[in-house]
């Protein structure tokens, strides 16, 4: 195996594309690593992109954040101005493993290792975040939700790396929310995770909701029929109970050793109307 | 107690047993310098890996090493081969150390090389082909017993079988569990006289995969049942758990070409590792010496070898040293979880709350091999019960699993997790509170045990009145939240223990001790000499020695260590004191029984002694090259009497009844130790044992898949309490004293983890209305069981109303 | 097999090493270095028994590359103590009798001392969630808070 | 004499007996003579066996005294955790 650690985003593809054998960017490594020693990966080149400057930055941009690729989910958690406008996003940053996970673990990697259980991916889909990809054949940028593909899986060509996220401004009156279940109080993967990202006119009434969710599918899901159920209202018991009953119906889960079907099932309409609920009383300032 | 141990006279003032010294062995752990099993090197070391069986069921036709030979940096390979059959005591750890005619469960350990680095030795295991005939195989304890389950062992028959099958319950259950026999055949048949378990009477005519069964109990339990109003009967299950310490096996092993061993590594019994290896390699036990690394845990999971005698046959092949470590998912694959278990708990009362009868038929499967604890969980099941009719069946079980090693009072707490919860069950239906209920039926001093002996004094009473008088009995409760209780038991043992006291010439103390110290035991040993030399706690230092310095001492086991060597090392003081004061009489030319030894100092007395100024112990030792010699004190024995300790527990749980997920919020453990010799170390006995079973009670299972292999072998999904899932744990010691120890202590070491899994169980069913009857308690049962409650409008159906 | 040659700084003093690509820190600590004070339980980042902080920031070393610590600080338990004088957490884990066994103590010495150096304040409730990543089996985490907490007062008041 | 309770599995090796009266006056001689009045019971004896009298447990005692009338239990070998 070879180990590179190029200072320029050109010299990471160029060395991702010439590789003719197993190819792997390393950001935090924490799901690479853990792959490499299981032998369930076995790689001939590993490109490290922690000393390519700008991906180490969280720059703002047109009201919103720029995340860098190689940003740790910890500094997430110690940018208040990203806090403020995001929490929902950096709270979901902020659940991956433990504290030692975190100070390595990027919401790329995340996004990358394509886990159906990833937990920062259904706040970034909610929120609607952008994937910026650099590739032999340039620039392109493309939803977060339409990177991971299936299981491990993502969209990517060969020799494209993700640059950077791009979270867009908000309007007055947002907020979004991130939750999910997990049988301990810290390091399990999530059996559910439910992201929701919500703005109200000035009467308080919904208009725009995005309601994502994990682990109930071979990929995140962006559950529309959830959104709209919260859309024209002003959040009250009946439409969180709709929220809920859309957001269990758009599961396709499986029973594995962390969960069943019917609980994740059950599961996910819980944690959609309580991030809903989060996620409203962020928007009206509460 | 022998009868030359005295006991201190009651109500005797310690001078420093019972306070909260710093360990002597503190440092070098909390500055990382401490080695524990895998921190050893050595020149020219090589690297040993095991290659492990994928199928949970295989015969092995052949294993053909030749390309992992030829590959460079190889050193090399054992197999089965390379360990003879020999005493057919060793009959099980020889095949569990490397499979032999068959693989038994996946991660059984098939081949082993040893070659110059991790990487070579990785790559050497892919080159070794095994042509395995794969068999079915069965992973539960239940389908293990049917007549139709794939048998593991050609020679394995149910032993301990009742009298006459010829009853209908019993031939029916002869049946069940394939033993197909006809009584009239019984009689004539020669083959009945000699058998592997011996005796003439009745088994199982077929191989089975039930070892054996065990029964234990008193008075006629239908007869019970039929005086009782109320009659409660449920099957409980659990899965099987695993000991979870966080520091995997490791070793590291020389065999020199002149016949001399070392073994260097984690374990809870160097001279058990000693004896053993010794044994599968053919070597005279004086070849082999054995030191004990530091133990990064253990709770009984390393009281049998797995690496050791491998990595010996290594090193005698490549005539090197080789080191061996497994990693996480070997730990979890190859070494020893306990039993999972179905239990049958039957239990009536009166109206009144007196128990009539209580019957308990338990299952368990020790993995691989003979030898589940079930005898001890049947013997464990009504212990804490004074009762005139009880019965407690027990079957020993293999399955295609790692062969079972002892978890913390092996047994226990899987019998009192069923008995407890149906104990508070019948509290409730009669509306008796449960301490109430457990105090009318509460064994103590004179009441006929449930396995057998009648009790001598017991603290169970004290630990259960001083519930009723804490603070937390009493305490309210938030919405959602529930409160549950639960009693516990353990035997405790003592075994064999050897201790040398030497005196140095500044009159400081060597204590050389043979128990592995795993959770602070050095300490309490310094305070236990000091206190009876009668001198400074920091003037003494205790050490484990190996296996070559000091006579043979059983594991560290049974909560034995502090109770056995305790006892050695007191009357190894003793023995040295009866020396200085010869010397002391030799110095002042008097005679020796008119020397007495008072805080730390040789002292003449009686009349006629004359008045000597006092000799301390440095006086004494700085001359002794000239009154004789160096000064020692030795103690050998096999300790009896280490008496039981029983524990109460109190659990506060929240359940979340949107998503199943249950919370401790309050948890308090208040335990009988008979003397607290270092109130810290007792304290963290007692948070640990109910950590590890609140760990038991709500997550940690054993998953396994149609294919008899383990789903979770890891700390991601095994999944053991972290720091944010568990409140304080509050602790009171009672001090109820052991008469079989000089200081009245009690081994305390395993009670704590006993009472965790009923006590959450009957918290849950108060905080959440369901009778949870299945282990772990993980959300997704919980949310179904409340579902199932909200669906048949609040009458649960629990499915436990079969019979077996 | 490429070797990766990696020059760092490891508790304060300037080291060099070889290692393979795919050798992880933990390895190149314990089986080159001879700082065998980080332990590894699991190998996959879920005990914390392996922790260093790496420019400051807590990590597990079993799930870094020993070639990523090149140009940079790693910090590992051996370089807590001040010479022979011991830092407040490792005098009062042992005054609180905060570790049986023991091999998990390293792990939580590391992490108790990055999150005092973040937060010199903590609740009870901040430290056990801190601290989630470190897992012990013999002590139930009481003392292990008790420890820290007590060690947090000391320290703000010798501030 | 003594009278020796065995423990379920014992006693059906025992031809079922449950109490037996033997002349002992240490383990030793209670082992030794159980095994040649019940020839099936000495494998199990030789294994090990627990001892209990008058509720104190020994688990190998050979001249631990048994005094006359005391209550003695034959258990299984305990082994702990």
């Amino acid at each position: 195996m070879r180990y590179e650690a190029p200072n320029s985003i050109d010299k990471a593809v160029e060395l991702l594309a010439a590789e003719k054998g197993q190819a792997f960017v390393l950001a935090g490594g924490t799901d690479l690593l853990v792959r490499m020693k299981s032998g369930f990966v076995e790689p001939d080149l590993v490109v490290d992109v922690k000393r390519i400057e700008p991906l180490r930055k969280i720059t703002a941009e047109k009201g919103g954040f720029r995340i860098g690729a190689a940003v740790p989910a910890a500094e997430l958690g110690e940018n208040s101005a990203l806090k403020k406008l995001w929490p929902g996003v950096v709270e979901a940053a902020n659940l991956i493993g433990s504290t030692q996970i975190q100070g390595r673990a990027t919401m790329v990697g995340n996004m990358c290792n394509a886990s159906p259980a990833a937990d920062s991916v259904p706040a970034l889909v909610a929120a609607g975040a952008v994937a910026t990809i650099v590739g032999p054949k340039g620039r392109r940028d493309i939803p977060v939700e339409e990177v991971g593909t299936a299981p491990g899986k993502t969209s990517l060509a060969k020799g494209e790396i993700v640059e950077s996220l791009y979270l867009p401004a908000r309007p007055a009156r947002a907020g979004d929310a991130y939750l999910r279940f997990i049988p301990r109080t810290e390091m399990d993967i999530a059996v559910v995770g439910a992201g929701v990202s919500l703005t109200l006119g000035a009467d308080g009434t919904c208009t725009a909701a995005r309601v994502s969710l994990g682990a109930v599918a071979a990929r995140v899901l962006l559950v529309k029929e959830a959104g709209d159920a919260i859309i024209g209202s002003k959040l009250d018991e009946g439409a969180l109970d709709k929220l809920a009953a859309a957001a269990s119906a758009a599961c396709k889960p499986i029973d594995d050793k962390r969960g069943t079907k019917d609980f994740r099932i059950q599961v996910a309409g819980v944690l959609a109307r309580r991030a809903a609920v989060i996620a409203h009383g962020r928007a009206t300032g509460k | 107690m022998p009868l030359d141990i005295k006991p201190v006279a009651p109500g005797h003032s310690f001078t420093v047993v019972g306070t909260r010294p710093l360990r002597p062995d503190g440092l070098d752990k909390v500055t990382g310098r401490a080695k524990f099993g895998a921190d050893a090197t050595a020149p020219g070391m090589l690297i040993g890996k095991v290659l492990r069986s994928p199928h949970a069921h295989a015969r092995i036709r052949s294993i053909d090493a030749s390309k992992a030979l030829a590959l460079p940096g190889v050193k090399a390979v054992v197999t089965r081969d390379d360990f003879k059959e020999g005493d057919p005591d060793f009959r099980d750890v020889l095949r569990n150390i490397m499979a032999r005619d068959k693989a038994l469960y996946e991660g059984h350990a098939v081949a082993a090389v040893a070659a110059v680095s991790a990487i070579v030795a990785r790559k050497a295991l892919k080159l070794i082909k095994v042509d395995y005939q794969v068999l079915p195989h069965v992973t539960d304890v239940e389908q293990a017993m049917r007549a139709d389950a794939p048998v593991l062992h050609d020679d394995m028959f149910t032993a301990g079988l009742e009298e006459a099958p010829d009853n209908a319950a019993s031939a029916a259950k002869a049946e069940e569990f394939g033993h197909v026999e006809d009584a009239k055949e019984k009689e004539s048949d020669p083959h009945h006289g000699a058998s592997l378990t011996g005796g003439f009477r009745p088994q199982s005519k077929k191989p089975s995969n039930v070892a054996k069964r065990h029964e234990f109990g008193h008075g006629d339990v239908e007869k019970g049942f039929a005086k009782a109003d109320i009659v409660i009967e449920r099957k409980f299950r659990t899965e099987a758990t695993h000991q979870g310490y966080i520091e995997p096996h490791a070793c590291l092993a020389n065999y020199g070409s002149d016949g001399q061993g070392e073994l260097w590594g984690c374990t809870q019994g160097h001279y058990m590792v000693r004896n053993v290896s010794a044994q599968l390699l053919g070597m005279d036990v004086s070849k082999l010496r054995v030191t004990a690394s530091e133990i990064g845990g253990g709770f009984g999971g390393k009281t049998t070898v797995f690496l050791e005698p491998v990595a010996l046959a290594l090193s005698r092949k490549a005539g090197k040293p080789v080191k061996m470590v497994m990693n996480r998912d070997e730990v979890f694959r190859a070494s020893g979880p306990t039993s999972s278990a179905t239990i049958w708990v039957k239990i009536g009362c009166t109206k009144a709350g007196r128990i009539t009868a209580a019957e308990t038929e338990l299952k368990l499967q020790g993995g691989a091999f003979a030898g589940s604890p079930v005898d001890m969980a049947a013997m464990a099941a009504f212990a804490c019960y004074d009762l005139e009719n009880v019965k407690a069946v027990g079957w020993d079980v293999v399955v295609n699993r790692p062969k079972q090693a002892a978890y913390r009072a092996p047994g226990a707490p899987i019998s009192a997790f069923g008995v407890e919860s149906v104990i508070d069950e019948l509290a409730h239906k009669i509306g008796m509170d449960p301490l109430d209920f457990r105090l009318k039926n509460a064994a103590k001093e004179g009441t006929k045990s449930s396995y057998g002996p009648t009790y001598g004094p017991i603290g169970l009473i004290p630990t259960l009145e001083a519930v009723k008088k804490h603070p937390h009995y009493k305490a309210p409760l938030k919405a959602g939240q529930g409160r549950g209780l639960a009693t516990g038991f353990w035997f405790n043992f003592g075994g064999q223990t050897c201790v040398s006291l030497n005196i140095n010439i500044d009159g400081t103390v060597a204590l050389a001790l043979g128990t592995p110290d795993i959770g602070g035991s050095r300490a309490s040993m310094c305070q236990m000499a000091a206190e009876e030399l009668g001198i400074p706690y920091d003037k003494v230092r205790a050490v484990v020695a190996d296996t070559s310095s000091l006579g043979f001492n059983d594991v560290t086991e049974g909560s034995r260590a502090t109770f056995s060597s305790g006892l050695a090392t007191i009357q190894a003081a003793r023995d040295a004191i009866g020396k200085l004061c010869g010397r002391a009489a030799q110095m002042w030319g008097i005679s020796a029984d008119a020397v007495v030894w008072k805080k730390g100092h040789a002292k003449p007395s009686g009349s006629n002694a004359g008045n000597f100024e006092p000799l301390s112990l440095a006086d004494i030792a700085k001359v002794a090259a000239n009154t004789g010699g160096p000064i020692a004190g030795h103690y050998e024995v096999n300790a009896e009497g280490a008496g039981v300790s029983f524990s109460t527990h109190i659990a506060d749980v929240e359940v979340d009844r949107e998503t199943g997920r249950t919370l401790i919020t309050r948890y308090t453990v208040i335990q009988d130790a008979g003397k607290a010799i270092h109130p810290s170390y007792v304290e963290g006995q007692y948070q640990g044992g109910a950590a590890q079973g609140i760990g038991w009670a709500l997550n940690e299972e054993y998953i396994y898949g149609e294919d008899g292999k383990l789903q979770n072998p890891g700390f991601l999904d095994y999944r053991i309490p972290v720091a944010s899932d568990l409140p304080m744990i509050d602790t009171v010691i009672l001090e109820i004293p052991n008469p079989g120890h000089p200081y009245g202590l009690r081994g305390v070491g395993e009670t704590s983890i006993v009472p965790p899994l009923a006590a959450i169980a009957n918290a849950v069913s108060a905080a959440a209305g369901v009778r949870m009857l299945e282990l772990p308690m993980s959300p997704p049962k919980i949310l179904k069981a409340i579902g199932g409650q909200a669906a048949g409008k609040g009458k649960s159906k629990e499915k436990g109303g079969s019979k077996r | 097999m490429t070797s990766v040659r990696v020059s760092t700084t490891i508790n304060g003093d300037a080291v060099e090493y070889l290692c393979d690509a795919e050798e992880t820190l933990l390895d190149v600590l314990r089986d080159r270095l001879g700082l065998t004070g980080s332990k590894e339980g699991c190998g996959t980042g879920d005990c914390g028994a392996c922790s260093v902080t790496l420019d400051g920031r807590l990590v597990c070393s079993c799930l870094v590359l020993g070639a990523e610590a090149d140009g940079r600080k790693v910090a590992t338990i051996e370089g807590i103590a001040n010479g022979d004088k011991l830092h407040p957490l490792q005098q009062k884990f042992l005054e609180h009798a905060a570790l049986q066994c023991g091999i998990c103590t390293p792990g939580f010495l590391v992490a108790s001392k990055a999150l005092l150096e973040k937060n010199p304040n903590p609740t009870e409730t901040e430290i056990r969630y801190w601290l989630a990543g470190n897992l012990c089996r013999c002590t139930g985490y009481d003392k292990i808070v008790r420890a820290v907490t007590s060690a947090a007062a000391e320290m703000r008041e010798s501030r | 004499m003594v009278d020796v309770v065995l423990w379920g599995s014992l006693k059906s090796v025992a031809g079922g007996k449950a109490k037996i009266e033997v002349e002992a006056a240490n383990i030793r001689q209670l082992l030794t003579r159980l095994g040649e009045a019940h020839p099936a019971l000495k494998p199990h004896l030789e294994r090990g066996v627990s001892v209990s009298i008058d509720g104190r447990i020994y688990r190998d005692a050979w001249f631990q005294p048994i005094p006359p009338g005391s209550e003695v239990y034959i258990l299984p070998r305990l082994a702990g955790g």
